[in-house]
This record gives C-alpha cells, structure tokens and sequence, in this order.
C-alpha cells in the first residue's frame, strides 16, 4: 500500500508540472488554447489526490503516514543531502485540498480569462503554482521545503504580474517576491542552524535528534532557529511586518488571487508552521502568538474601511492568517489546521464570488459603485454569503467551529501561562472577530443589499456562466458544518480534530506530554465562554455594520469624519507602506547610489589616479630623454660612477 | 732606461690628447691623435707587444686617422666654415672625467697587486698570436670577420646619397 | 595526447586561417566551429573516460590523461638544476573547468557570428584565446601555467580593444594592466617557489632539481632547509601576493573596476568568455595552487579571505542596484557571485568547497546567458539603459521569458543552478565557527540581488511598450540555439547536481583533508 | 729610481680614459667626439697589453686585436653616420641633434 499511494502522491504532484510544461511550450497551438487540457490534468489530480485522503480517512490512524526518501547529493562523506516524500494525514488532507481548489479555480478561469491574450500561459502559471504548493505539502524535509518554497514564490510572482503592462501589477509582484525573500532568508537561516546541528535536512531527524538533545546548542540558540524558520511564514503568510505585500498581490487576476492569496500559497507558511511544530521553544511559540494575535487584529482594522472588493478580502486573509499563527503559537494545533482548511474554501468562495461580481460589474472593484446585486446574481448572493457568515463565525458554518475552537485555545495558552498580558493575544483575537463580522457585513449590505449605486453597470450586470458558479456553489457547500463536524457549536468530535490532534513539543527540557495534557484541560475550560462570547461578537459586530450601511442609522461620513486619526490610520493601512517607503526602498536605492558612486569615484578614481600618476611620472621621465647623444653617455657614465660609489662604500 | 722611455711616452700621450681633446681646430686635434696614437704604439712596444704595436700604427694611423680626416674634410666647407669647433657643456664634463679619474685612480691604487706574474718578456709575439689566432680565437676571428664584413656593407649603404636628396 | 590535442587544436586552426584571404568569412566561422566542436568532443572523451575514485590535488598518480614531457633542464651551477617540463593533468577540480571552457567557448564562437569586423583577425584571436584558456585548466607545471595565463592576456586584450565599444582603448588597457600586474605578482611567488622546492631534497645544492612542477611544490617535504619558503611568514607574505594575483582576476574586492569597464566596452562574445571562463581562473587557480602549497596560510586568513567574499557579495549587488546600464549591471553581479565562491573557498568544507566550484562552473553558464540576453537587446535598440526601455514583454515575448529565466537563475532560484551553489556555499560557511556570522551576512546578498534583478526586469520588460520600440523583432534562431543550450545545462545542474558534482567530489573532500591536516602540520613550522 | 710596475701602465690608461671622456662629453663636432671614443678605445687596449704582459699568457693581447679590428669597423660605420648626418642635417654639431627624442 505505502508505494501505491506515495506513486499516487507523486503523480499529483507531477501532473500540475506536466500541463505548465504542455501550456508554456505548446498551449498555444492546442485547440482552445488547452484550456481543457491543464483543467482536466487537475481534475485528475484532485481524483487522485481524493483517492489518497479517502485512503487516509478511512484508516483514520493518527500516526499513519507514508515515506519515501532519495539520495539527491552525495558529496563523499557521512552525511549526504536527501529529498523525499511523506504523506500523512495532514498533507493527505491538504493535498486534496489544494487540488480541488485548484482544479475549480481551472474552471472558473476558463470563463473568467476567456478574453486573454495570453490565456494559455495563464494556465500554464496555474499549473507551476500547484506544482509548487504541492511540492512543499509532500516534502518530509527543510530542503526540498525551501525550494518548492521559493518556486512559490516564483510563481505567485509570475502570476501576480500576469498583466504586466500595468504598472501597479508589475511592481506588485516585484514587491511580493521581493518581501517573500526576506522572509525566506530567515527560513533559510533557521535551516542552516538545523543544518549545522545534525547534518540532515530530513524533519523526522531533526525532531529525533531534538529530542535526544543532539542539539549541543543552547535553547536560546533553538529558539532563534525557530523564530528563523517562522520568519520564512511570516513572509508567505503575510504576517506583520511582512504582509504588506498581499493586498497589493490583488493587481493579479481574480482567480488567482483565489487560489494563491486566499486558499494555497498563504497558507503555505502555516503548514510550514504546523511542520516544525513541536521543535518550536515555549519562547519561540510566544512569539508566534503575539505575532499572529496582532496580525490578527491590525489586518481587521485595516480591512474596515477599504473600498476595493478584493482588498477587503485581502486583508481579511491576513487577519484570518493570524488567527491560523496564533493558533499555533498559543498551541492550538489542531485547530490552526482545521481554520486552515475552513478557511481555504470559505475564502476561495469569496474571492471567486468576488471575482463573479467583478466580471459581472465590468471590472468594476469598488464597492461604492455596486448595490443590489442579489437581485442580479442570486447564486453568487447566496454562496457569498454562507462564505462571509463561515468568515464572520457564525455557527452553523465551518469557520465557527476552527475559530472558536482557536480563540479558545488562546484562553487556554494564557491561563496556562498565569494570565497577565498572555491574556491580550486571544482578547486581540476576540477583538478581531468583531471586526470581522463589521467589515464583511459592511461589504456584503453595500454588494448585494440597498439601491444600485452605479445604474448603468447595475443594468449590465448579469449572471455569470455555470462553470463561474459551479465552484461557488461546490465551495459554498464545503463551508456548512456538517461536512467537519456534526456538532454545529464544537469542532471537537469532528473527524479533522480526532484525525490531526495536537502534538507535544519535544524540545528538550519541557515535559512535552504533560504541557499538552495541561494545555487541553485548560481549553476544554474555556470553551464555552469563548462559544457565547465570540458569537456574541459576531452579532453585534453584523449588527453594527447592518445599522450603519442598511438602516443608515449614522452617516459614515460623519463618523469617519469624527474618527480622522483613527479612520486615516485604517485607510492608509497603519501607513506600512509608506514607512517602508521611506526607511527600507529608499534606504536600500540611496545605499545602492552610495556603493555606485563610491565605486566610480573613490575606487576607480584611485585606479585611473595611480594610472594617472604613473604616467606623470613617466612625463618627468622623459625629460632626460633629450635626445642629445651627450647627455645620455653622461647619464650612463653618471650610472657606471654610482655604482662604482656604491661598491666602494659597501 | 726603460722608466725614462715609459715617462716619455706617457708625456707625449697625455699631453698629445689634452691638446686633442682641448684643441679648437678639428685638424690640430687630428694631429694631436696621431701623436697620441704613436705613444700609444710605443708603449706597447715596451710591454714586447710588437705586433700590436705594428698593428696600431698600421690601423690606428693608417685607417682610422685617415678616415676621421676625411671625415673632417667631408662634412666641413673649408671654404665658408670655420674648422674651429669649441667645447661645451665644460664643467659637467670635467666633473665627471675627474671624478671619472678619480675612481680609476682610487681602485687602481688601493688593490695594489694586480699583476699575476713577474713582466713576461717575449722575444715576438708574432708567431704565438697567428697559432693563436686560428686554434682558440677561432670562432671570435670569425665573427669579427663577419662584423667587419658588416660594418663596410652597413657603413656604405648609410653613407651613400640618397637619391631623393639628390634630387630635391 | 588528448590534452595536448584539446589545448592546441584551436592554435593550430588559427595558424591555418593566417593563409586564408580575409575575404573569405565562412572559412573563419566555420573554421571557428569546428575547433570549437572538436574541443567540445574531445571533453566528452575525457569525461568518458574519467576515472571518478581518483583524486589528483598533490598526488601525482592521481591525475589523469597525464602527458609529461622534460622541455628545459639546464644546469645553473650552484643554482642547482633548472627543470620545466611539459605537464598536462586534470583531476576532478580542472575537469569542469574544461568542460565549461569548451561549452562556453563554442557559445562564444556562436555568438560570434555577429562580428563584421576584421573577421579574420577576430576569429585567429579567438581560438588562441581558446587554446591559452584550455591549457591554463590543464597545466601542472607552474612555468606552462603562467605561459598560458599570460597568452591569454593577449588576444583579450585586441579583442577588447578592436572589437569592443567607444571607450574600448580605455577598457583594455585597463584590462591588459590591471591583470598583468596580478600576474606580475604571481610570477614573484612562483620564482620564489621554484627556488624554494627541489624534486630531491636532501641532495648537494648543485645537484637539486629545482621543478616548476606544481605537484612538487604542494609537498611540503620538497622544500630546501632554509630557503625563503620556508620560514613561516614568508610563507605568509607569498600567500598573500600570490592571492592577490588571483584576486585580481576574480575579481574581488577592491581590485574590480577593470571588470565593468572590461564587459561593457567589450563585444557580446567576449563578454560572454570572459565572465564564463576567464574569471574562473582566478578562483581556479586559488584551488589548483594556493589551496594545496599554502595550507596553513589558507587556515590563518580563512576569515579574511571570507570577510572579502562577504564584501564581494555585498558590495557587487548594491553597486549593482545603482547601475543604469544593463551590461554593467550584469557585471557587478558577476562580481557579487564571485564572492560566493571565495567564501565557499574560505569554509574549508566540503559543502563550501563544493559549493565554490559548482558556483564557478554554474556561474560561467548563468553569466554567459545573461549577456548574451543583453547582446540580443543591444544588437536590436542599440543601447543598454535600463530606463530607456519599458514594455518589452508585449513586443518580444519568448526573450521576455528567457530574461527571466536568466535572472531567476542568477538569483539562485531553486531548481535551477545558481541555487544549488548558493545554498551550498552557504551550508559550508555555517557549519564553520570561523565564516558562522560572515555567511549570515552575506545571506542579505540573496535579498539584494533579488531586488535588483526584479527591478531591472520590471523597468525594462513591463509596463506599458515604449512606443520607440514596436519595431523590435523577436529573439532568432541563432540566438535561441545558444539560450536553449545554457538554460538546459542551467536546469540540469539545478535539477541534478549530482551530474556535476560526481565528477568533483573525490578531489574537493581530498583538498579540504590535505588543507586541513597540511595546515596544522604546518603551523609548527618557522 | 724604481722599476715599472703595472700600475704605471693602468694609471696611465685611467688618464687617457679620462681625456677621452671628458672630449666624448664636452666636444660639439661629432668627429671629435669619435676622436675621444678612439683615445679610450687605447687606454683599454693598453690595460689589455699590459694586463696580458703581467699575465704572462697572450689573451689580452687577442683581445686588444680584436678590439683594434672592431675600432676600426666603428669608426668606419660611425664616420658613414655623420656623413649621413651631415647630409640630411647640415650639420655635425651634436647639440643641434635631438632626433632620438621620441
């Protein structure tokens, strides 16, 4: 059975890479640009990939996974450098996961490209980007992890700067990679640290050789790792301070943003997270809780009074990303992967169902110019709005059951830990919920509800075609609760929970069992207060949003007119951008002007001077040169004396 | 007998080439050479080199004095130039000659004993030199030969008028 | 014979095409691709026929394809006896090189297609240019080893300075200068070696054989009781000029500024050998000579010869980022990747060795294409300024695409080869105490090339077309032979490293041990 | 009074020598100068001769030959250059002469 199904696993991976082959040197000359083709290689995958998770969900063995390891260097000694496979119930689930979101973006973009000069390149980018997802999913170890890394990086860059003859899109992407790679550089230090310690890349060993205290290192030094490696998520999954990147990735084309910053490549980092786990300090993992706390919240606020459809979702990605961190951070484990899963298809729902209104609205994004649009689009209405309740977390739907059961696991991380301040990061989360709940309401009443704003595009604005809505309606079904778990306030008895349950640290020094044990007590205790008081939130926070924008109860702009600082501070994303603007971009060009200059004007003026002076020298020179016979029979015997002086005196 | 011979023929040759080399007028520095020349055949002479000192007269006197009066009369219209020539650029030339001397002199003095071997004294050179010449002085007589082959091809091609001067 | 065959049959096809009329360029061209093919095909020989367990470094039986003939013995007196022979070698350290002189050179030639200019002159300069590099990556006696260094100089610097921009005199004296005295350096050292090494220890002094033979010269029992190189400093003072005169061919840091002015004046193919094959010598002949006969020094300036990689990397990329011309951007960041391989080198560890050489092999073919690509532009718009284009993509798809591949390579993007240098290069830095917060550092070089190259792409490539240049025609068939040809060597290294990697890795974990023991045995030493 | 000793002949020679420089160095005609290239062309053959006789063996004497033959062939290609000089110049007074610059 194990090399059925890794030759299974395999052949998921190697199919999105067969068609961004097939679509970058012959798309073109197939019929219909081979749309068709790139589609059905994952629908294909997605089968496989199903047949896999079936596989794995009905032998619903914890510690069940599959290996296969290859010698990918050998550089003569003890150690070599080995790639390989594993597939557990984790990627098992993810795989099929990133398969089927992507197999339905493929048939959303048949519609939604349809136009493009350069669709079949489109698919073919599609195609590289699932290779690439679907290689960190399967990778058992740091090294191969960080190359499919990068190559996600590639291309979600390729994918964001698709239509690169605008200019926000081609520098978005060049910001998307560029912020990637600071962070990468940070994984790729924590994999040096690794490296250093245990020469493998392979994860098993690592966790093994941690847990022997193989590491000679300080934890301090194990700690740093981890913070390291965290970075490497921190720039994929846009986390503060690196999330600057994402709401500008949405200058790529709709699906994509669907499937790359919502659904997949985002929650690349935290699956990355979710990997080195259990390697992770206590301080490491505080770290990472504070970070995603904040994200959490920040993105939230941010996401309050944008007008860009996608922005919205964009930083409501960002915020939902956080929660996912934290989730890890404060040792959720299980329940950072089940929001990570939720969250992947009520997401993508949205973007694609954003994506629908947009094609329907003729590239119209702002949300001021929209209105009344469920009477227009009603599947779109509806799909969007079981996404944006799953988002919101009210119960009944997915994401109420990962949310929660997060938040919960926050209470439970900071009592763990004494209270105190611990308590901010799941307030912040609390916080954030509220928030959310405000800014989908907020979009949703502006969309879909009230008057048509913008008459003429309202008039236009029809239905999109079946293979638009089918993956809505597809992911809209995948965000109801039942699917996860039958108790519609508690994810707890759902199969992902029981299938993927949170691991204990091995981090020498911590007793991994007892912390785990302690830490699910402490949830399980919290759970209730965090049920009532995060829909309570949920509520008020729909509530708020239906006052303002359907019963216009306060002028907005009044409101935001009393709250300047705070509203600009919103608007203006916490002025991020800027920041980095002025201290990092800028920076970095007066740095390269310096070492230009310096390179022209002090080195190469030392050159050309000693060049310079060599020559004068050569000009002094030449005076003797008289071309008088005389002088120069004085010059040699002139020579012929010295030298008899010399040989005198010595 | 032979000190006083060595004084009188170093007198005529020092001062023959001080007049030589001081002289204003190219042909009584001509002349004075000749003198200077002789003294020179004298003395080897006296250290029983006699054919070299044959040679010196024949060469040195016959050949290369010649051939600097030529040399003279060539390059100088007697009709319309002067045939005085005066010195210059004096008193770096004299430091340096003396100083020049001054070191000889020095080094010849302070080593002392130069001479290897009591004065050999041969009753004629003549003889030695012509075995000498074709056994271990062969190769050198050769190129010598070569050279002065050279020197009168070279010497005659640089000194003959160029056609084009001719013309213009 | 195959060596001697590799080395002179570009010189004796040169020496045929002196008796063709000028007029007559095909035979030029295509006399120019067959000595190319020919070397290419006698490389594949060699590496048929390698023997992969067998290392070379310092022992003479190690090395393969050996040809050694005795060229000049003369007595010297009590000078001993001087003995320079005619000895070729390779062993897994010189192998790739020439694998890599030989691909890179029939790119070249190629390339050279496009030259109108004094073809005859510019293709018999060529190939000795080809047959002078060819040896230097196969000679073992340090005098042939300078003969070819400094034959190399030659027709580069004609080639420069006939064939190259408007301001081609001054980059070629540049050239010729700058590297001449690094040889100059080297040539002091080597004389001193040479009467410092005798093939018989131990014998009268006039009976010692001094040999120029590099191998001799790596076995410190070789050397002469109380010669100059034998006392400890003086070993040191020898390293440092001897680095020097390498250095100046890397080029490092602050020895670099020959380098820009040298690829910017010179023609697309010339660029293309030069940052290909001829910077590698510098860092080869830090392998081949000074690794091996200084090891103890190498341990004692380990960090200072990493802290110059660092700044090299560092240092090339942001003075990249300031550049406005493409080719000079291009440049620096040869000079910034140069600095991988001097740190890789100065881990002393098999990964960080290992990782240098691929960087120097893997380097040679991500520059070759990456001016190439500036060629195509050149020849089309007739001018290299980054902000002088916009919009390409739309105009020029396919070399849109290719650009970008080029850059992402020399990026280090995973998959491909740089990558594969890079990562390694830094996984030997790390695990060394002495190059641990060096390598850190040097990792903000990832960053900065990274900035750089995207910018350039994006200014250059996207946006909307520069109306000045809907003209444009799309990259051709020629060009796309040479680009198709590197990208898969780019991807195979990439890929599979182990392809290039086999070849090496007896000879790289040999040099680090000898480096290693050699150097503490050593330090004992007055 | 003593017997001749070679430093007799050597001081002798030095003094020559020194005339000779000194109308190589100092003299204007270009036939002159070769005059005082003559005159230490014989102090050195006189050094030679004596040398040779102190020696006690007839190399220098071989020497002093070959060096009379070879004045002979300069002073017959030297006198040739002023000709040529002359010609093309108009002149023998070296320091109007400054060809050899550049």
């Amino acid at each position: 059975m194990q090399e059925t199904i890794i030759q299974l696993a395999l052949a998921v991976l190697i199919l999105p890479l067969v068609s961004y082959l097939v679509q970058i040197f012959a798309g073109k000359r197939l019929p219909r640009q081979g749309d068709w083709l790139a589609t059905g290689f994952l629908g294909a995958a997605f089968l496989i990939a199903l047949y896999i998770a079936i596989h794995f969900l009905s032998a619903f063995d914890q510690t069940l996974s599959y290996n296969l390891n290859f010698q990918w260097l050998n550089l003569g000694k003890e150690w070599s450098i080995q790639l390989g496979v594993k597939v557990d119930n984790l990627a098992a689930i993810t795989l099929a996961m990133v398969t089927l979101i992507s197999f339905l973006v493929h048939l959303y973009s048949i519609a939604y490209m349809h136009d493009d000069s350069r669709y079949a390149t489109y698919f073919g980018y599609l195609g590289l980007f699932t290779f690439s997802m679907l290689g960190i999913v399967l990778s058992d170890n740091l090294f191969s992890m960080y190359m499919f890394w990068e190559l996600v990086g590639l291309s979600s860059y390729l994918l964001i700067g698709f239509w690169f003859q605008k200019k926000e899109a081609a520098a978005a992407s060049t910001k998307a990679f560029v912020v990637n790679r600071i962070g990468d550089i940070g994984m790729w230090l924590g994999i040096l640290i690794l490296w250093s310690q245990f020469y493998t890349v392979n994860l098993d060993e690592i966790i093994a050789g941690i847990q022997n205290g193989q590491f000679t290192l300080s934890n301090t030094w194990l700690t740093i790792g981890g913070i390291l490696l965290f970075m490497g998520a921190v720039g994929k999954s846009a986390q503060f301070p690196l999330h600057v990147w994402l709401p500008d990735a949405m200058e790529g084309p709709t699906p994509v943003s669907a499937l790359i910053h919502a659904a997949t490549m985002v929650a690349a980092g935290v699956y990355f997270v979710a990997r080195i786990f259990v390697i992770l300090s206590p301080d490491a993992l505080t770290v990472i809780a504070v970070i995603g706390g904040f994200t959490a919240f920040m993105a939230a606020t941010m996401a309050l009074t944008q007008n860009d459809i996608k922005r919205i979702l964009a930083y409501s990605t960002v915020s939902q990303l956080g929660y996912m961190i934290m989730g890890l951070g404060v040792g959720a484990y299980s329940a950072a992967m089940f929001h990570l899963l939720t969250h992947a298809f009520f997401k993508a729902c949205l973007f694609l169902g954003s994506g629908a209104v947009i094609y329907a609205m003729h590239h119209e994004q702002d949300i001021r110019e929209m209105g009344g649009l469920r009477k227009k689009l009603p599947i779109t209405f509806i799909t969007y709005a079981v996404a944006t309740a799953a988002l919101a977390g009210l119960p009944l739907f997915s994401g109420f059951l990962s949310k929660d059961a997060i938040i919960a696991g926050g209470w439970g991380w900071a009592s763990f830990h004494g209270g105190g301040w611990y308590n901010v990061v799941p307030a912040l989360g609390l916080t954030a919920a509220l928030l959310t709940a405000f800014y989908m309401g907020r979009q949703v009443f502006l969309v879909f509800f009230g008057e048509p704003r913008n008459k003429e595009k309202y008039d236009h604005a029809h239905e999109v075609p079946a293979v638009m809505w089918i993956p809505l309606v597809v992911l809209s079904v995948l965000s109801l609760f039942p699917l996860f778990s039958l108790n519609p306030l508690s994810g707890d008895a759902g199969w992902f929970m029981n299938l993927i349950p949170s691991l204990q640290t091995v981090v020498p020094g911590i007793d991994g069992a007892g912390k785990l044990t302690e830490l699910t007590e402490l949830t399980h205790h919290a759970h209730w207060s965090t049920v009532i008081s995060s829909v309570l939130m949920a509520l008020v926070g729909l509530a708020i949003a239906f006052f303002i924008y359907m019963k216009n109860a306060v002028d907005t702009d009044k409101l935001a007119q009393s709250l300047r600082p705070l509203y600009l501070m919103s608007f203006n994303k916490w002025y991020f951008d800027e920041i980095y603007e002025v201290t990092v971009v800028r920076g970095n060009i007066v740095l390269a002007k310096v070492s230009a200059f310096f390179d022209t004007f002090v080195i190469d003026f030392l050159v050309n001077t000693t060049g310079f002076l060599v020559g004068f020298f050569g000009l002094l020179v030449r005076k003797f040169q008289t071309g008088k016979v005389q002088s120069y029979i004085a010059f040699a015997l002139i020579g012929v004396l010295v030298f008899f002086v010399l040989k005198g005196v010595f | 007998m032979e000190v006083i011979m060595f004084w009188i023929l170093a007198v005529i040759i020092v001062a023959s080439a001080i007049a030589t080399v001081f002289s204003k007028n190219i042909i009584y520095s001509a002349f004075s050479l000749l003198f200077s020349f002789l003294g020179v055949a004298g003395i080897y002479a006296m250290l029983s080199a006699d054919f070299l000192a044959v040679t010196q007269i024949m060469v040195y006197v016959g050949g290369i004095l010649t051939l600097l009066l030529f040399g003279v009369m060539l390059t100088n219209r007697i009709t319309t130039m002067s045939l005085k020539t005066d010195v210059f650029n004096f008193i770096p030339g004299l430091i340096i000659a003396a100083v020049m001397l001054g070191s000889l002199l020095y080094v010849i003095w302070v080593t002392g004993t130069w001479a290897k071997h009591s004065p050999a004294v041969w009753d004629t050179t003549v003889e030695s030199i012509g075995t000498l010449t074709i056994t271990q002085y062969l190769l050198p007589f050769e190129m010598v030969a070569i050279i002065l082959l050279v020197a009168v091809v070279g010497a005659s091609y640089i000194a003959r008028k160029d056609k084009q001067n001719i013309k213009s | 014979m195959i060596l001697s065959g590799l080395i002179f049959i570009p010189m004796i096809i040169a020496l045929l095409m002196i008796v063709v009329p000028k007029e007559k360029t095909a035979v030029f061209r295509w006399g120019a691709i067959l000595a190319s093919v020919i070397q290419l095909a006698l490389v594949a020989i060699l590496v048929q026929n390698y023997d992969l367990t067998k290392a070379g470094i310092n022992e003479a039986a190690g090395y393969q394809f050996v040809e050694n003939y005795s060229w000049i013995k003369v007595s010297a007196g009590s000078y001993g006896i001087l003995d320079i022979s005619y000895t070729l070698g390779i062993d897994g350290l010189s192998l790739p090189m020439l694998i890599l002189t030989a691909f890179v050179g029939l790119i070249g030639v190629i390339s050279s297609f496009s030259i109108e200019k004094y073809i005859k002159g510019y293709f018999i300069s060529y190939l000795i240019l080809l047959s002078a590099m060819t040896g230097v990556f196969a000679a073992l006696d340090f005098f042939l080893f300078y003969l070819f260094w400094e034959m190399m100089l030659i027709p580069m610097y004609f080639l420069i300075g006939i064939w190259g921009g408007p301001r081609r005199e001054y980059a070629a004296i540049k050239f010729f200068l700058y590297t001449f005295i690094g040889s100059l350096l080297m040539l002091l050292v080597i004389i001193g070696l040479y009467f410092s090494y005798v093939t018989n220890p131990g014998a009268a002094p006039e009976d010692m054989i001094h040999s120029f033979n590099m191998i001799t010269m790596m076995n410190q029992g070789n050397l002469v009781a109380g010669s100059l190189l034998s006392v400890e400093h003086w070993r040191h003072v020898a390293f440092i000029l001897m680095f020097l005169g390498f250095a100046v061919k890397i080029p490092m840091f602050p020895f670099h500024t020959w380098l820009p002015d040298a690829h910017v004046e010179a023609p697309t193919p010339i660029s293309v050998i030069l940052a290909g094959v001829l910077l590698k010598m510098g860092t080869y002949g830090l392998v081949r000579v000074l690794w091996p006969i200084f090891p103890e020094s190498v341990l004692y300036f380990a960090w200072l010869i990493a802290l110059f990689g660092v700044i090299n990397i560092l240092y090339g990329a942001l003075t990249a980022m300031g550049q406005t011309d493409l080719k000079k951007l291009i440049a620096y960041s040869s000079i910034s990747h140069m600095g991988f391989v001097l740190l890789g080198l100065a881990s002393l560890t098999t990964e960080g060795t290992m990782g240098a050489m691929v960087q120097m092999f893997s380097h040679g073919i991500i520059s070759a294409m990456l001016f190439l690509v500036v060629g195509v532009i050149y020849d089309r718009a007739h001018h290299r300024d980054i902000d002088g284009f916009g919009g390409l993509a739309k105009q020029m798809p396919v070399y849109a695409g290719i650009t970008l591949f080029a850059f992402f390579a020399s990026l280090g993007l995973p998959g491909l080869s740089g990558f594969v240098a890079e990562a390694l290069v830094f996984m030997g830095g790390f695990s060394q105490p002495v190059t641990q917060n060096l390598t850190i550092i040097a990792t903000l070089g990832m960053l900065i090339t990274a900035i750089y190259y995207l910018w350039t792409y994006q200014k250059v490539f996207t946006g909307e077309l520069n109306p000045k240049y809907t003209g444009l025609t799309e990259i051709n068939s020629r060009e796309l032979t040479m680009m198709t040809a590197l990208g898969v060597s780019i991807l195979l290294v990439g890929i599979y490293p182990s392809s290039l990697t086999d070849l090496m890795t007896v000879s790289v974990n040999h040099l680090n041990d000898l480096v290693k023991s050699a150097g503490t045995v050593m330090v004992g030493l007055n | 009074m003593e017997s001749l000793t070679l430093n007799h002949f050597l001081t002798l020679s030095a003094i020559l020598f020194s005339l000779g420089v000194f109308g190589v160095m100092t003299r204007r005609n270009a036939v002159v100068v070769l005059m005082g290239i003559e005159l230490m062309l014989n102090s050195a053959n006189i050094n030679l001769i004596a040398f040779s006789r102190f020696n006690g063996n007839l190399d220098g004497q071989m020497l002093a030959i070959f060096v009379i033959v070879l004045a002979a062939a300069e002073a017959a290609v030297a006198l040739a250059i002023i000709l040529n000089m002359y010609s093309n110049l108009k002149t023998v007074n070296l320091d109007e002469v400054d060809q050899l610059k550049e």
